[in-house]
């Protein structure tokens, strides 16, 4: 009954903005642009307005906490007065906390969703006040530079190619392998099933998902629930955990079951928190593709395009991807969280 | 009343025949044979656990009979529920009161057939019939009052108010005056003498037997789950009544005899075990003093509503007060119930279901649970002492139980109330507040009770007695303290202690005129 | 309330021998469960009768069953704890806060967050007479608030082996924490059995208002209640750390008042309080954790194994219900 | 009586009905509402010193943003005042969301409106006949029910991931949209939940029924009866309210309600209504919804900024004063 904040991602960050800070990969898939006079807002002098945040998780989530910190940070570089709420993990709280911050004067919004749909009534109120919104590591169901200016965020499908294709370069003889799954009605972390089990399917006939159990994107959770599939399969070879912490329980599971994580079984996550990375580097996990939570920059930079020149609607931020080859260095150049 | 006979000859209203029932490990009812007659009110006796509750209980769809059948109005019926017996015509008071506390009392009495107004309940109506009805039974209370915060009696002046309102053919009342006093039963029998002339059947248990004589026209007795004998109630002998319930022969039952109780040898100089100072409490007391010496028994007087169970609650602890002392043996108490336990008063609860008892705990662990300070060392508790204390209040008492690991609330109510004696008296107190000691249990055991009552006194405890039996508090006091409306109006002592001085104290006493009907009419939803 | 038991007993010739397996169900109903589990599951799942496999099982049960046991000590008071869960985010946020003074003492000051948190829960119940369930609903927002800005936002890594050996080491070829269940539960068995304490804890659950008439100290009893569930709580909290080897007061304890509730009510214990069942309360944590052991090793969808599971605790409820019904 | 305290259900009269002075009433009023005097209180302190807080924008945001999480609560209401409670409601609330859409989707607003009722109904039923018939216990038959409701919900959306919309133009779309709509549907559903309460032969059987299960069954109340009907109520309520919401959402969100049967406790709790049963009243609800959702917005203004866990501190710092001053109102009486 009590309310599971459904962390995408989490591990253990410095909850500071600093570190590698985001780029963009691309722009877009049709490229379409937006500014003001596209949506139909009034032109505004970001300097001088309330800006509002709406951070859909627990800041007790260090993805989230970064992000909140970041944006906390440009607006304060920036000298922009920020408000800010957040839903842990309410949809109805996130609707009640947008139209909070309009009756309380935000002019402009920063939403990071905490699901693609649901968010209508706020957004609605949103476009009658003629507020633009700019949505932030999910995308929202809408018509972009109608319902919202556009997003900003990371390629969930893309991410989790990437680890299916690390896999199959783990175990190039093929084997059986298991997914750990975040929280059950994520959107993320149905991206990230489905861009697994597609890549496995289509390029790796040799690898065989033979369990796939959902870990609420815990790392406790997926402790206890590698310990249990390791006893009905104790022929696993590989984890996917669709985020790092899961991954980092698989690990701790793996270890208590007497085998040898990056050895007998080859462990990759998402995200690029710093522990992870350093299983990377010392080679107990094969592989980690990163999430980067530093929105503030690139942000708060697609708000003054959008009042000026006009900014993309449709910005996917380039992952890095951490390996043995590159995971040192990272960890020394302060690129994780 | 009793000279207005039933119509003989009549088919019965309600019949059974060959009725059995079985709880695990007690054969509670074996095949008992019951018949009542339309216009008779028909005494159903027996001592405490012979299966008069249960026989009810079966006849009104609370009980599915294991073998047996049932007639109503000369058909065979099977009530599922209560509710379809109720609709059929049988209404029921059932031994302990049933009622809601924490709803109003109009809400009560109306409970499921409220008076409506489309389609809604129309309260305002509702209170002010429920007032009326009240006030025929002698009570006079605000409608709106949480049923709670009335005394056991009115409450159950309520529940006999609501039962005789449902149009029925039968009321079977299950021990209605044990809770009641004097003058609430009068009303009582004045309404089943009306109820009578209406030619509706009724059923009656009391362990009072001088009432079964003036209103009964027949009588059945029971004894250990069977029928002994179905009489003309005048046909049978006060004696051979009791002998045929107990089972014993009459020369005993003389030899034993009804207690006759001698006043106790009270040293008069010596100091009181309890003493009660100037007792405040608003609305409820209004400086009440009592002393009990060792050795006495001091009777509290007076009507329902008096403040008789609040004195005793109060000298226990068991009630937060705005002003007095309470001294026992000569020490200020702490005013909590353990630090008065532990200076050597207990008290028996007059509400046996919400104070006394704790229903799903064995019997034994009744008996000695406030006694586990005095049977634990280091925390544990001594079985063999434990059995020991169980063993030998369950002989003394005659608890009758089918075994100390019996659970109470499967004991008949006469049963339960000697378990909450034995607890009581484990304690080896110095001083007892006794509420309504005998509510509810049979003829031996009252004589039984009081003979223990009597012995303890002798042995110079101190006993503080509240009895709406009136016979009962002269008989039983060496002095009686009368209460009205939370304040001491009189003592009666030596050979004042009649029933007479009693009546003329209250009757003389001025009534505080706050404590009267209330004159605003109140909201309640 | 229960001097009407409205029972009713088919009549019939084989009653009362009826009425005897019944009751024997009723009494020992979640045990044969539990046989009836493993026996399918020896058949059906492989490699299911390993001593790898019990070890996992046991690691994962044994913080449910603790945290149970407390909670199986509040249900018999007529309370309820939701306090638990956050109690061991706190413990467990105590952890790295306090190595620094070693082990031990960062394991002590985790009990004794339990125990102040356990106090402040019985104050609010027994002093101020707030209900439990709200009582302690505060306690569990609050304290895992509490609990997260001790430890920061972050889960911390412990690396401590005394902590880990909790967690992971054996102890004659059973986990450390099976010991320590083990010893609990014949400390409460005890406690229940044969001292004044567990008497009074069912009197006062069976009738509070006759157990404060009765001169029982109602008001210690509760207090002493709530701080003993705080403390098991604390403790299930230090063995997670343990186990995982971190300390993540976010997460850590998230929806274990459910499993503790489950517990104790599938191992006989009434809601209602009155009654305590210590050993019924460990099988009802065993059965309810190889239910979950069996769904997950079969690989069962999110979706149904939910649903399974909520047929499965309905019919364990239904067949260990006592007589009293509730 | 299992119970041992006891408010006075009826303050406007002393427990002994006499002697009350004005002030007496005054207080005893107090005492009976107890969460709607903690709600005056706190509404009054936040207008004077919270900037912004008593704009109608941001009573308008309070009130549409709780109206059908309300009515979550009144559910509760019926079945706490009976004795039980209802854990399935947040998770009756999604499944009905869910149904709702995918009605729109499917069949149009009859559907869309039907389903989800039904579904919830049957749930509410088998509920009932649980606690009922089986007499099994309404906390972990809800448990149970909370489960169940969430696993069919991800059965039906492939584990959560298909979010159905509802299409755009749909009629069904009216019945949430703006704000006062959501408001007044509300009003209404309260108004008529405590008709149903006080002025009902049915309200009176769930007092009796809570206030002693024993007694009602003597006093020939249709006991198991009314004990199915409750937890239909509350399921049925709970169904509408998720549909409702998916109308205001447009969608039948599949990870939302996780948690709202805490909320809706504490709601009722605070509005007085007695855990044990047979004490409570629909007005005292609503103050608890409202005390709830202004401190939440209290919060949310001051305190979003220091991150959540200080939020998480607050709110139970928050609500252990609220039941506190709320029990000491109500004067929780100890039977003597
Ligand atoms: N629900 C029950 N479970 C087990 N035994 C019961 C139950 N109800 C009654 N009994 C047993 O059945 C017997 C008859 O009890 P019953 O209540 O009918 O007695 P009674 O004649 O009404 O006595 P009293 O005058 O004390 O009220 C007793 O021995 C009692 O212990
Ligand atoms: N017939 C009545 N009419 C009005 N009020 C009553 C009546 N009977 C009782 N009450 C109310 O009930 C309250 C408690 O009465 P209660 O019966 O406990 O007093 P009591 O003197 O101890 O009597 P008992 O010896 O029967 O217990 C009183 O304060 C009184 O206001
Ligand atoms: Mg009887
Ligand atoms: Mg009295």
């Amino acid at each position: 009954g009590c309310s599971k904040s459904a962390d995408d991602s989490s591990g253990t960050p410095k909850a500071d903005s600093s570190g590698a800070a985001q780029q963009v990969q691309s722009t877009g898939g049709t490229g379409d642009m937006c500014d003001f006079t596209a949506y139909g807002a009034d032109k505004l002098d970001l300097t001088g307005v309330t800006v509002g945040f709406s951070q859909s998780e627990s800041t007790s989530n260090p993805f989230r906490a970064t992000e909140t910190q970041s944006i906390t940070d440009e607006a304060k570089k920036l000298g922009i007065k920020l408000i800010q709420r957040n839903a842990n993990a309410n949809v109805s709280q996130q609707n009640t906390d947008i139209q909070d911050m309009i009756a309380q004067g935000a002019k402009v919004l920063i939403v990071a969703p905490e699901n693609s749909d649901g968010l209508a009534p706020a957004f609605a109120a949103a476009k009658a006040k003629k507020i633009p919104i700019l949505t932030i590591d999910r995308t929202v169901t809408g018509t972009a530079c109608s319902d919202f200016i556009g997003f900003i965020g990371s390629d969930f499908e893309g991410q989790a190619k990437i680890a299916a294709q690390d896999m199959a370069q783990a175990l190039p003889d093929g084997g059986n392998i298991a997914v750990l799954q975040g929280t059950s009605g994520n959107n993320v972390a149905q991206a990230r099933t489905d861009g697994f089990v597609n890549e496995v399917k289509a390029s790796s006939p040799n690898l065989k998902i033979v369990a796939s159990q959902t870990a609420n994107f815990d790392q406790a959770t997926g402790q206890k629930v590698t310990e249990q599939i390791l006893q009905s399969n104790p022929d696993i070879k590989g984890i996917y955990a669709e985020n790092d912490t899961m991954a980092l329980g698989a690990i701790q599971a793996i270890k208590a079951a007497g085998k040898t994580p990056g050895k007998d079984i080859m462990v990759i996550g998402i995200d690029g928190t710093e522990d992870a990375v350093k299983d990377v580097a010392s080679g107990v996990m094969f592989s980690d593709v990163e999430t980067n939570p530093r929105f503030g920059p690139l942000a708060f930079k697609a708000l003054q395009d959008f009042y000026g020149s006009g900014t993309s609607t449709n910005v996917i931020i380039a992952d890095n991807h951490f390996t043995k080859d590159n995971a040192q260095q990272a960890l020394d150049n302060g690129d994780v969280y | 009343m009793g000279s207005d006979p039933f119509v003989p000859g009549t088919p019965p209203v309600l019949e059974v025949s060959g009725l059995d029932k079985s709880f695990a490990g007690v054969h509670a009812l074996r095949g008992v044979d019951f018949s009542v007659l339309p216009g008779e009110v028909h005494a159903l006796i027996g001592e405490n656990g012979a299966g008069k509750s249960t026989l009810i209980k079966v006849m009104t769809g609370v009980y599915e009979p294991d073998a047996g059948e049932v007639r109503f109005r000369g058909e065979p019926v099977a009530f599922a529920t209560p509710l379809a017996a109720q609709e059929a015509g049988i209404s029921t008071i059932y031994q302990e009161i049933n009622l809601v506390p924490m709803m109003s009392v109009a809400r009560n009495l109306f409970l499921g057939r409220e008076p409506q107004r489309f389609g809604l309940i129309d309260s305002a109506r509702m209170k002010r019939e429920a007032r009326e009805v009240l006030a025929e039974y002698g009570v006079h209370v605000n409608p709106s009052r949480p049923l709670r915060s009335l005394g056991l009696g009115a409450q159950q002046m309520v529940a006999i108010a609501r039962a005789v309102q449902l149009d029925a053919r039968v009321v079977i009342m299950d021990e209605p005056t044990s809770s009641l006093e004097q003058r609430e039963v009068e009303t009582l029998f004045e309404v089943i003498s009306r109820l009578k002339a209406r030619g509706i059947a009724i059923v009656y248990v009391s362990h009072r037997l001088d009432e079964l004589y003036r209103i009964c026209d027949r009588v059945t007795v029971m004894r250990d789950g069977e029928v002994v004998r179905v009489d003309s109630m005048a046909a049978v002998e006060r004696l051979t009544l009791i002998s045929l319930m107990l089972g014993r022969e009459i020369g005993d039952i003389k030899a034993h005899g009804t207690t006759e109780l001698e006043p106790h040898d009270v040293d008069e100089s010596a100091a009181p075990v309890i003493s009660a100072r100037d007792l405040q409490r608003r609305h409820q007391l209004d400086g009440v003093s009592v002393d009990v010496r060792p050795g006495e028994v001091v009777g509290l007087g007076g009507l329902l509503g008096a403040g008789r169970s609040e004195t005793a609650k109060a000298i226990m602890g068991a009630l937060t007060l705005d002003g007095g002392e309470v001294e026992i043996a000569g020490k200020a108490t702490r005013r909590t119930v353990a630090s008065s336990i532990r200076a050597g008063v207990v008290m028996l609860p007059e509400d046996r279901k919400a104070e006394g008892i704790a229903p799903g705990l064995s019997v034994r662990e009744n008996i000695v649970l406030a006694a586990l300070p005095r049977i634990t060392r280091a925390g544990l508790v001594d079985r063999r002492k434990q059995d020991e204390i169980v063993d030998y209040f369950m002989k003394r008492l005659r608890i009758k139980a089918s075994s100390p690991d019996q659970k109470v609330s499967e004991l008949s109510g006469g049963n339960q109330q000697k378990v909450l004696l034995a607890r009581c008296l484990c304690l080896d107190p110095k001083a007892l507040l006794l509420d309504e000691p005998t509510r509810g249990i049979d003829v031996g055991a009252k004589a039984e009770v009081q003979g223990v009552i009597d012995e303890l006194a002798q042995q110079g405890l101190g006993v503080l007695l509240i009895s709406s039996e009136l016979d009962e508090l002269i008989e039983g006091s060496d002095r009686v303290v009368v209460l009205k409306d939370g304040r001491v109006v009189g003592e009666l002592t030596g050979d004042q202690v009649t029933q007479d001085a009693l009546m003329t104290t209250l009757a003389e006493a001025p009534t505080a005129p706050e404590l009267e009907p209330q004159a605003q009419e109140e909201n309640d939803d | 309330m229960t001097d009407v038991a409205v029972g009713r007993a088919r009549p019939g010739l084989d009653r009362a021998g009826r009425d005897r397996t019944v009751a024997w169900l009723q009494e020992y109903g979640v045990y044969v469960a539990i046989v009836a589990l493993l026996v399918v599951n020896a058949i059906i799942t492989p490699s299911f009768l390993t001593a790898a496999n019990f070890r996992v099982q046991a690691f994962q049960v044994v913080p449910t069953l603790i945290i149970a046991l407390g909670m199986a000590l509040v249900i018999t008071t007529e309370g309820i704890d939701l306090s638990v869960g956050a109690v061991v985010a706190l413990s467990s946020a105590m952890i790295p806060l306090y190595l620094g003074y070693g082990a031990w003492t960062a394991v002590l000051m985790a009990l004794v967050a339990g125990c102040l948190s356990g106090l402040l829960a019985g104050l609010m119940v027994a002093v101020a007479n707030v209900q439990p369930i709200i009582a302690t609903l505060a306690l569990m927002i609050g304290l895992r608030g509490l609990a997260v800005i001790m430890n920061g936002a972050t889960a911390k890594s412990v690396d401590d082996s005394t902590i880990a050996g909790l967690g992971l080491d054996n102890l004659f070829g059973v986990p450390e924490m099976v010991w320590i269940a083990v010893v609990i539960v014949v400390i409460l068995a005890f406690v229940v059995r044969r001292t004044a304490f567990g008497r009074r804890l069912t009197a006062i659950g069976d009738n509070r208002a006759a157990s404060t008439l009765a001169g029982l100290p109602v008001k210690r009893v509760l207090v002493t209640v709530y701080i003993v569930s705080g403390l098991l709580a604390a403790l299930a909290g230090v063995l997670f750390v343990g186990h995982g080897g971190y300390a993540d007061p976010s997460n850590y304890g998230l929806n274990y008042e459910l499993y503790a509730i489950t517990a104790v009510v599938v191992g006989g214990t009434p809601l209602t309080g009155g009654r305590i069942k210590v050993l019924g309360t460990v099988a009802g944590a065993v059965f309810m954790q190889l239910v979950t052991a069996t769904l997950v090793q079969h690989d069962i969808k999110n979706s149904w194994s939910q649903m399974i599971e909520a047929v499965i605790i309905i019919v364990a409820v239904y067949a260990a219900r006592g007589r009293s019904g509730r | 009586m299992t119970t041992t305290t006891l408010p006075t259900p009826d303050a406007a009269v002393d427990a002994d009905g006499t002697r009350e002075t004005r002030v007496e009433r005054i207080t005893a009023l107090a005492q009976q509402q107890g969460g709607l005097a903690a709600l005056v209180v706190v509404v009054v302190l936040s207008c004077i010193f919270s900037d912004g807080f008593a704009t109608t924008g941001n009573f308008q945001s309070i009130l549409v943003g709780n109206s059908y999480t309300a009515l979550l609560a009144l559910g509760m209401t019926f079945v706490i005042i009976t004795g039980g409670i209802d854990l399935s409601v947040g998770s009756v609330f999604a499944l009905g969301g869910v149904l709702a859409a995918w009605g729109a989707n499917h069949g149009g607003i009859v559907v869309a409106m039907a389903l989800p009722v039904a579904v919830a109904l049957v749930l509410g039923w088998v509920h009932g006949m649980l606690v009922a018939k089986a007499r099994l216990a309404p906390f972990i038959v809800t448990l149970a029910g909370m489960l169940f409701a969430r696993g069919l919900l991800q059965a039906i959306t492939n584990e959560g991931s298909t979010t159905f919309l509802v299409p755009q133009g749909s009629p069904f779309l009216w019945l949430g949209d703006g704000v006062w709509r959501p408001i007044l549907t509300a009003v209404i559903l309260f108004v008529l939940g405590g008709l149903l309460l006080v002025r009902t032969r049915f309200g009176q059987s769930l007092f009796a029924l809570g206030g002693s299960e024993n007694a009602a069954l003597l006093m020939g109340l249709p006991v198991r009866r009314t004990k199915v009907q409750v937890y239909m109520l509350s399921a049925g309520i709970a169904g509408v309210a998720g549909m409702l919401n998916a109308s205001r959402l447009q969608s039948g969100v599949t990870n939302i309600g996780v948690g709202y049967e805490l909320t809706a406790i504490a709601a009722v709790i605070i509005g007085g209504t007695l855990l044990t049963g047979g004490a409570g009243s629909v007005l005292g609800t609503a103050a608890g919804v409202l005390l709830l959702a202004v401190i939440q917005n209290l919060i949310g203004v001051h305190l979003s900024q220091y991150g959540s866990s200080a939020s998480d501190l607050a709110n139970g710092l928050f609500l252990a004063v609220v039941v506190l001053i709320q029990t000491t109102l109500q004067r929780v009486r100890r039977l003597p």
